[in-house]
């Protein structure tokens, strides 16, 4: 218990790190970037958990790859509609992304 | 006794109602009046036959030992409420009912008769005729009714007919809000009335005469000394079943509805407002009259409100000027008269003479009152106004009415030979025997009735000619349909009187002979013989004095001149306290707080949805933070409520 | 490893062959051709979902260690998807081959059937590794879909906001994964299941749960994670929004039923159902709030659909076979009545490209078939004898309540009131379609494509026929 | 299944619906209508001479008939009669027929009747169900087309009246909902025996007092709204004053029977130790709703808003009376439905028939109606007359039973309630009397009045049978009585443990 948390903690930061980066940068390109970060540091945890809790198995290491990549495909996708909405308004301010409301 | 000709006595009117009601339309004016007498002449004649079937056949199911029997022609279950509170609808024969199957044919073919020539000219000459049979079956089945809730059915009916009839010239506003009231102070009453048919029933498990009067003694026993308010139970059920009497038969304070019914054609207020509807009250006291003798306190109530209508009634029939309204106050006041007489009458005190006095008076006060009215109807017929001070010196125009009228001023003044003599110092003798008070009381008031009836007669047929030749024709006796009925009726109000009605009518059904009681009949006449003597020499003439006395006494003239104000009274409490206090704020508090909390929920759920509108606001982010809170405190709040 | 188990997962594998077919045929036939591919794909995916109701033996079984799981409910709802999706498939011909997206019909159909498959995982899987691949296999491709009509800008924005919630709250969902794994050592469905059994783990798995919850929860928009949804539907192409209201709805809440009740049923006596008490209550509340105020009406349906969501949680809140047959049963009711709806909302956008509440004013003067379409969807929606939308909501109430908690009486209470409310807003297309026909009719006649009229008869059918005929509810209560 | 007659009664209305449906003119419908409308009047009355020949054979219902539906849910198509429940269907079928003859000119007749038989398969289906399911589905299914009729053929503020009128009476049932579903959960001792059936319910007579206190409030106040109980009553004035002629008909005559109907069938029958103990407080409700529509319908001006307050007077005590739980009030209550429901529809069609010429419904505009159409004028004094209980009119039957009945309760609260509803009597003979004298009686208020015409010959005969229906209650009652008192028979009120 005593070193997961040495890695668990920074697993943690990272994450809310992520989460404020999401929540606060205008850029859409930055936050995906900080959603990167969120999804890394899930990664991160389940290494961990594996590594640490239940060496026996390959169960965490497996889903990591999987998140890897499914956050690879996200990212791709994502910024493949960055790039759409910046041809038709030519602006990634992911404020001004706001004329449905209500 | 067979049951075809009761049941006919009853189905030829309603036949006759429905005939001329559906059918009328097509039918001429003639046919339709043909019509109605003729129904109306043969119901005269089957209820004759029935009435005098039964005084004088001697048949065992009439009379026993000469005692005479209420007999049951026939009952048929109408509704049945539970096994034992059954509504029938009957016909029964006792005195009472025999009585006034004499009375009410014989007033309704006069006034169908009357009416030929009074309501020849009229639109709705067909509907007035339906009506008045409407009207005859439902008085006929009131007064045989076998049980009281049969009576309460025909009591309503009497009451709808009487509305179609006041509103009959629906044109009119006058007439109209007159039969409005008249039915609403009624329906008023007969709530009372309703009351106490429902607690009675309750209580006796019974609503059948024959159960009720024959043993009153176990309808005592049957409320099991239940008490409310400090009453009995049976008090209350008389006092509220006496309260649709009061109703009906005009007793104050329930008499307003009576002098505006005369908005009515005349010969209407002849049959239904004078002779026979107004005095059905006094004929349900009667009927129940055993039970009355149960409580005292009910009889001592009827005989005040009695006693303080005729007083009342007197004093205002002194003081109008329309005709009909004087004599519509007279009924009021002699009906007040039958009222006191059952009131005062106690099997100890000549075995309850105010029971057949005020039978009698019933009688003939109806045949004299008929009279009056009709003879008013003409007078009103020659001179287009029911003012008396459009009229004047009328004798000499209209000999035949004069004398028929004269007779029933007569006759109701109580002064001998005529009818209202001899029932009036019946009811007078009852009341001495009962209290010196009441006896005192009701001799004033006979004598202001002889003051205000040859008051209304002077100012009629004496006082001053005014000038009629303004007119298209002078003023002259009428033809001789409307003749005739005065005529007869004058007969039989000179003669009525010496029918040895005690003979006929008791309340137990023994027989009883009058005696005439010497100083009462003399101090009656006495009295009345003043009262015409003061009507005389105020008003055979033209002159000063009745100016003058009424500036004596202003403000007792003008209250009396407006009844003592009791339509205002009236107007108050149901326009301003019930219309403005009641239902205006019952209204409004249905359409803005009931129906406003309604509305409100839908307000309430716009207003929660225009006020979260923000969380929808479009911006990504906000979507996420959202999206997170709504993640942590989901967990968080179930975290805390577990742990 | 023994390949025959590939067998067990007869439907995908007919998905895939489908899916390949469509791509094929879309690679390499000539440009003409192509015009007749969403005919052809409607045909495959027609004979595909009919093979789907062929009843098979041993119908119960397991495959790769059981993370991936058959059985007769599992093939139940997936026939109820495949139904949906050929509806939407036969709706999407005519806007397919119009003329702007003529060139990318292909793509629509091939990620159509791949989000198909993500769905038929999320479904059918008992571990979660394979959930989230269902999971993201189904949503990544709608995020395309969403953005396909490129000259529509409001189509770009919904794909962002989409594609950008869905990131997050796969994140978010894999965070609370992650916990859950540290905590239960396993991702079995059944293995977390049983560790979870007990009260050892403090708060801390009831932050995974309400993570995993709200991970889902987007799926199916419940409130609070329900806040893409009116924007994204209202930006989409009219029937991607009428997809993802509908199918990608129902297999979300398919899914959701299995891991509560399977991998957190045991947890501190039934947590989630609390969770979820909570959540129905503001779902169906607030989705009513902000639907009685929308007058364009694919936010309209959008706020509408979050709704129904809270009701179609009443089944999984029921924990009970009943819940699942009722839950099963309603998403095929709903399927047909929103699709109507869609139906006709795509007909008179591909027509007279209207969209608003107002537009339809006088509708059942110019175009009258529309127009009861519309107004039988809505009826349905509202729940409105003798049509289906009746049938199921009385059903997931009685299932409800056959939880026996006074709570839950509360519960469905409180959804009954809003059913008032959700009235209130049906009404109001009603109104508009028939009473207020004063004024000019915004939408003029029109003739609708044959495709439309076929999709929109199929689901009036539907809305008639599966109320009234028991065997369907009672075939699926057997299987439940 | 069609062996039984009682399927027919949907049938006919079903089959009305395709006949309306393929009609190409007017000419077409009013004859599918009204030889439809005849057709299930014929069958009525056919019911009612094989139910009264059937009767007394032990059996608390005849034509008991069942067929699984739900089966998995114990969901049944279950018809079933007594005397009750023929003569609402009698009621029902007349007041099809007559609201056929008075909407005769309706704009749009297609979908009109469309909606309109719709509404009354409704009607229909519910009188016929023994089976909560089926009865709450044939109860919405009546509820709804209210909104279109209202809406498109009504007059005045018609969305808003419309759409109250709807949300209020859904609220109702949505409480009703809860009330039957938690029936059905305590409707047997074992799960596998729960049963929809009121009948199989009353038998196995276990639902729980405690549970009883919790369903009957939710079922009798969702029915209860219906019947226009205070202070749920507030959809109908507005929605009778915005509804065409043939809808208020139908729905004040009908359709707030089944509020009366099912208060008796489902919440009082099925739950009776609770409907015992809980009485009082809708007895308080109820006679508060007797009082205060008679009060509140004396200062409306509009024809319709004093109809439907009476209406709302007349059907609390309905409940009132059915509240009063014995025999003799409980005749009553169905009895002033049955007479309620044919003068309330008279009083529209003749409200609809004079609004129809003098285009308003304001009596401070009208006078002396009388004198220009007497034929709708004297029909409209009539049923005034019911209304007021006339004796002879079906009115003062119903409402002596009900007073008589309520009047053996012997304790002070009942005895104190039952005296003010008598007292709404007078308060009745206040308001008709107000409008007859305004509207019918007096001079011509308006001038153009003089032009108009009197009733055609379609709405002669809509009005006539009405009344005569409502004279031959009034004069022959205890046919009427009978049939409804021999229904409240040993074997129920056995299960009702009373009298």
């Amino acid at each position: 218990m005593g070193t997961i948390i040495w890695y668990l903690i920074p697993a943690l930061v990272m994450f809310c790190c992520g989460v404020y980066g999401f929540m606060t940068r205008r850029n859409m390109i930055a936050m995906l970037i900080s959603l990167e970060l969120m999804l890394n540091a899930v990664d991160i945890n389940f290494v961990v958990f594996n590594r640490y809790l239940y060496p026996g198995q390959l169960d965490g290491m497996m889903f990591t790859l999987f998140a890897i990549a499914i956050a690879a495909a996200e990212t791709a996708l994502a910024i493949a509609i960055i790039i759409n909405i910046y041809r038709s308004a030519k602006n990634i301010d992911v404020r001004d992304v706001t004329r449905m409301k209500f | 006794m067979d049951f075809i000709i009761p049941l006919l006595i009853l189905a030829i009117p309603l036949f006759n109602f429905l005939l001329l009601g559906i059918g009328g339309v097509k039918m001429s004016h003639r046919l339709a009046g043909t019509i109605g007498c003729i129904g109306m002449g043969t119901v005269l004649v089957l209820s004759y036959y029935t009435a005098f079937n039964y005084f004088f056949s001697g048949n065992e199911a009439f009379i026993i030992d000469g005692v005479r029997k209420a007999a049951t022609i026939f009952n048929v279950t109408w509704l049945e409420f539970t096994k034992n509170l059954v509504i029938k609808l009957g016909f029964l024969l006792d005195p009472i009912s025999a009585m006034m199957l004499i009375v009410i044919p014989t007033i309704s073919f006069m006034v169908h008769v009357y009416s030929l020539g009074y309501m020849k000219d009229e639109k709705g000459f067909q509907r007035y005729y339906a009506f008045l049979s409407l009207f005859s079956f439902s008085m006929l089945g009131l007064v045989v009714a076998t049980n009281i809730f049969q009576m309460y059915i025909f009591w309503e009916l009497v009451g709808a007919s009487s509305y179609l009839l006041i509103g009959f010239f629906y044109t009119l506003p006058s007439a109209v809000s007159a039969s409005k009231k008249a039915f609403i102070v009624t329906r008023f009453a007969d709530l009372g009335f309703l009351i106490g048919i429902l607690i009675l029933s309750f209580y006796t498990q019974t609503f059948n005469f024959a159960d009720l009067t024959n043993n009153p003694q176990n309808v005592l026993l049957s409320t099991g000394g239940a008490t409310f308010l400090g009453g009995s139970v049976l008090t209350w059920a008389l006092v509220l079943i006496f309260t649709g009497g009061m109703g009906k038969s005009a007793m104050m304070p329930l008499h307003i509805w009576l002098p505006d019914a005369m908005e009515g054609p005349t010969p209407v207020s002849a049959l239904i407002h004078a002779a026979t509807m107004v005095v059905a009250g006094v004929y349900l006291v009667a009927r129940m009259f055993p039970l009355y003798l149960m409580e005292e306190f009910a009889l001592q109530f009827i005989t005040v409100v009695g006693a303080i209508t005729a007083l009342y009634a007197a004093i205002v029939a002194c003081t109008q000027i329309d005709i009909k309204r004087v004599l519509a106050f007279s009924t009021i006041s002699q009906i007040a008269f039958m009222m006191v007489s059952l009131g005062v009458a106690r099997p100890e005190h000549h075995e309850a003479l105010g029971y057949m006095a005020s039978m009698f008076h019933l009688f003939t006060h109806a045949m004299f009152k008929a009279l009056l009215f009709l003879g008013a109807g003409a007078l009103i017929h020659a001179v287009h106004s029911n003012n008396y001070t459009a009229m004047g010196g009328l004798r000499k125009y209209m000999p035949i009415t004069h004398w028929t009228f004269l007779i029933g001023c007569l006759a109701i003044a109580g002064i001998p030979p005529f009818s209202g003599f001899f029932s009036k110092d019946e009811i007078l003798s009852a009341c001495y025997s009962q209290s010196m008070f009441w006896g005192v009381w009701m001799s004033i008031v006979a004598g202001m009735t002889a003051f205000y009836m040859f008051r209304l007669y002077f100012l009629i047929f004496w006082w001053d000619t005014p000038d009629y030749s303004h007119h298209h024709h002078k003023p002259h006796d009428p033809k001789f349909a409307m003749s005739f009925p005065l005529l007869f009726l004058a007969t039989v109000s000179v003669f009525a009187g010496f029918i040895p009605f005690g003979e006929f009518v008791t309340w137990n059904g023994h027989e009883y002979t009058i005696h005439l009681n010497t100083v009462i009949a003399v101090t009656s006449v006495v009295i009345a013989l003043l009262g015409i003597g003061a009507a005389y020499v105020m008003y055979s003439k033209k002159n000063e004095w009745p100016a003058r006395l009424a500036g004596l006494v202003p403000w007792l003239w003008t209250a009396a001149h407006h009844r003592f104000y009791w339509d205002e009274i009236y107007l108050f409490i149901t326009h301003k306290i019930i219309f403005n206090g009641i239902c205006r704020p019952i209204a409004w508090f249905d359409r803005h707080i009931i129906d406003g909390t309604m509305d409100g929920f839908a307000y309430i759920t716009n207003k929660a949805s225009v006020a979260i509108k923000g969380f929808q606001s479009g911006k990504v982010q906000m979507y996420v933070w959202w999206y997170l809170i709504g993640a942590l405190l989901l967990g968080a709040i179930t975290a805390v409520c577990w742990m | 490893m023994d390949y025959s188990q590939f067998l067990i997962m007869k439907q995908e594998i007919g998905l895939l062959i489908v899916f390949l077919l469509v791509f094929l045929y879309d690679t390499f036939a000539s440009k003409k051709a192509t015009g007749v591919l969403p005919a052809v794909t409607c045909c495959l995916f027609a004979i595909f979902t009919a093979l789907g109701f062929i009843p098979c033996m041993g119908i119960e079984n397991d495959a790769f260690e059981g993370m991936y799981q058959t059985s007769a409910t599992v093939t139940a709802i997936k026939n109820i998807l495949n139904v949906g999706m050929l509806i939407v498939m036969i709706q999407s011909i005519k806007w397919a081959n119009s003329e702007f997206q003529a060139i990318r019909r292909g793509e629509f159909y091939e990620l159509l059937l791949v989000t198909l498959f993500g769905m038929y995982l999320m479904i059918s899987s008992r571990h979660f590794l394979l959930f989230v691949i269902g999971l993201e296999t189904a949503s990544l491709p709608l995020a395309a879909m969403v953005a396909f009509n490129k000259n529509r800008y409001e189509s770009h924005e919904a794909a962002v906001k989409y594609i950008l919630t869905a990131c997050f709250s796969s994140a978010i969902f894999l965070f609370g994964l992650s916990l859950v794994y540290g905590l239960a050592g396993s991702l079995y469905y059944r293995e977390i299941a049983m560790m979870v059994t007990g009260s050892g783990f403090g708060a801390m798995i009831i932050v995974a749960l309400a993570f995993v919850i709200g991970g889902v929860g987007f799926k199916l928009s419940l409130v609070p994670f329900h806040l893409w949804t009116a924007d994204v539907y209202q930006g989409a192409p009219t029937n991607v929004t009428s997809y993802l209201s509908v199918i990608s709805k129902g297999a979300a809440a398919f899914a959701f039923l299995v891991i509560l009740t399977q991998a957190f049923g045991t947890l501190y006596s039934k947590a989630w159902e609390w969770m979820l008490y909570g959540l129905i209550i503001l779902t169906i509340t607030v989705g009513n709030l902000f639907a009685i105020r929308q007058r364009n009406m694919k936010r309209f349906l959008a706020f509408s659909s979050i709704s129904q969501a809270g009701y179609i949680m009443l089944g999984v809140i029921a924990d009970n076979a009943m819940g699942t047959s009722a839950l099963m049963y309603y998403i095929l009711v709903y399927i047909f009545s929103n699709l109507a709806a869609f139906g006709v909302i795509g007909a008179i956008e591909n027509n007279c490209d209207k969209g608003d509440m107002t537009d339809y004013n006088g509708l059942s003067k110019t175009n009258p078939r529309l127009a009861f379409t519309m107004m039988l969807a809505m009826f349905s929606l509202a729940g409105i004898p003798p049509f289906a939308g009746f049938f199921s909501k009385f059903f997931i109430f009685t299932s409800a309540i056959n939880q026996g908690s006074t709570a839950i009486y509360v519960l469905v209470l409180i959804a009954l009131i809003n059913t008032i409310i959700s009235l209130y807003y049906y009404l109001l297309v009603v109104k508009a379609m028939y009473i207020n026909t004063d004024g000019e009719c915004p939408v003029g006649t029109f003739k609708s494509a044959c495709s439309e009229r076929l999709a929109m008869w199929i689901c009036v059918a539907g809305i008639i026929i599966i109320g009234l005929a028991s065997p369907i509810y009672d075939y699926l209560l057997t299987i439940g | 299944m069609f062996s039984n007659i009682l399927i027919y009664f949907v049938v006919i209305p079903l089959l009305m619906l395709a006949g309306v449906a393929l009609s190409r003119n007017i000419k077409q419908i009013r004859a599918v209508a009204v030889v439809g409308s005849l057709a299930l009047t014929t069958l009525s009355v056919y019911l009612l001479c094989s139910y009264l020949a059937l009767r007394g054979n032990g059996e608390a219902m005849q034509f008991v008939e069942k067929w699984d539906w739900f089966k998995p849910l114990h969901i049944q198509l279950a018809v079933g009669v007594d005397g009750i429940s023929v003569a609402m269907l009698i009621l029902s079928s007349i007041i099809l027929l007559t609201g056929s003859f008075a909407s005769w000119k309706i704009e749009q007749p297609k979908a009109f009747f469309l909606w309109l038989i719709l509404l009354s398969t409704g009607v229909f289906g519910f009188f016929i169900s023994v089976d909560l399911f089926t009865m709450f589905m044939f109860y919405e299914v009546a509820l709804i087309p209210m909104y279109l009729l209202i809406g498109v053929w009504g007059s005045g503020n018609k969305n808003y009246s419309a759409m109250k009128l709807t949300l209020m009476l859904m609220g109702g049932s949505a409480f009703l909902m809860l009330g039957l579903i938690g029936i059905y959960y305590h409707s047997a001792a074992n799960p596998a025996d729960y049963t929809w059936n009121i009948l199989e319910i009353v038998k196995n007579g276990s639902i729980s007092k405690g549970w009883q206190y919790f369903l009957f409030p939710m079922t009798f106040v969702g029915f209860g709204v219906l019947g226009a109980m205070f202070p749920f009553h507030t959809w109908s004035p507005d929605g009778h004053a915005s509804a065409p002629t043939a809808v208020s008909m139908l729905h004040a005559g009908v359709l707030m029977k089944l509020g009366g109907y099912g208060c008796f069938r489902v919440a009082i029958y099925l739950m009776p130790e609770a409907a015992h103990d809980l009485a009082w407080i809708f007895l308080i409700l109820t006679g508060i709703s007797v009082v205060y529509g008679a009060f509140s319908a004396c200062v409306q001006n509009d024809l319709k808003y004093i109809n439907a307050y009476s209406s709302v007077s007349h059907c609390g005590l309905v409940l009132f009376a059915i509240l009063m739980l014995n025999t003799t009030a409980m005749t009553g209550a169905i009895m002033q439905m049955l007479s309620h429901g044919l003068m309330t529809a008279l009083f529209f069609a003749l409200i609809g028939m004079i609004y129809g010429r003098t285009h308003t419904r304001d009596i401070r505009l009208m006078g002396g109606l009388m004198k220009i159409m007497p034929f709708l004028a004297v029909c409209y004094v009539i049923a005034g007359m019911a209304s007021l209980g006339l004796p002879g009119l079906s009115g003062f039957v119903a409402e002596m039973t009900i007073f008589v009945g309520s009047f053996e309760h012997a304790d002070w609260f009942h005895r104190a309630f039952t005296i003010v509803a008598c007292s709404s009597i007078v308060t009745t003979a206040v308001y008709i009397l107000r409008v007859v004298g305004k509207l019918l009686l007096g001079p011509v208020q308006d001038e153009h009045h003089l032009s108009l015409t009197d009733a055609t010959w379609w709405e002669r005969t809509s009005t006539v049978t009405l009344i005569l229906c409502v004279a031959a209650i009034g004069c022959f009652p205890n046919f009427f009585a009978d049939l409804i008192k021999f229904t409240f028979s040993p074997q129920i009120f056995s299960v009702l443990g009373m009298n």
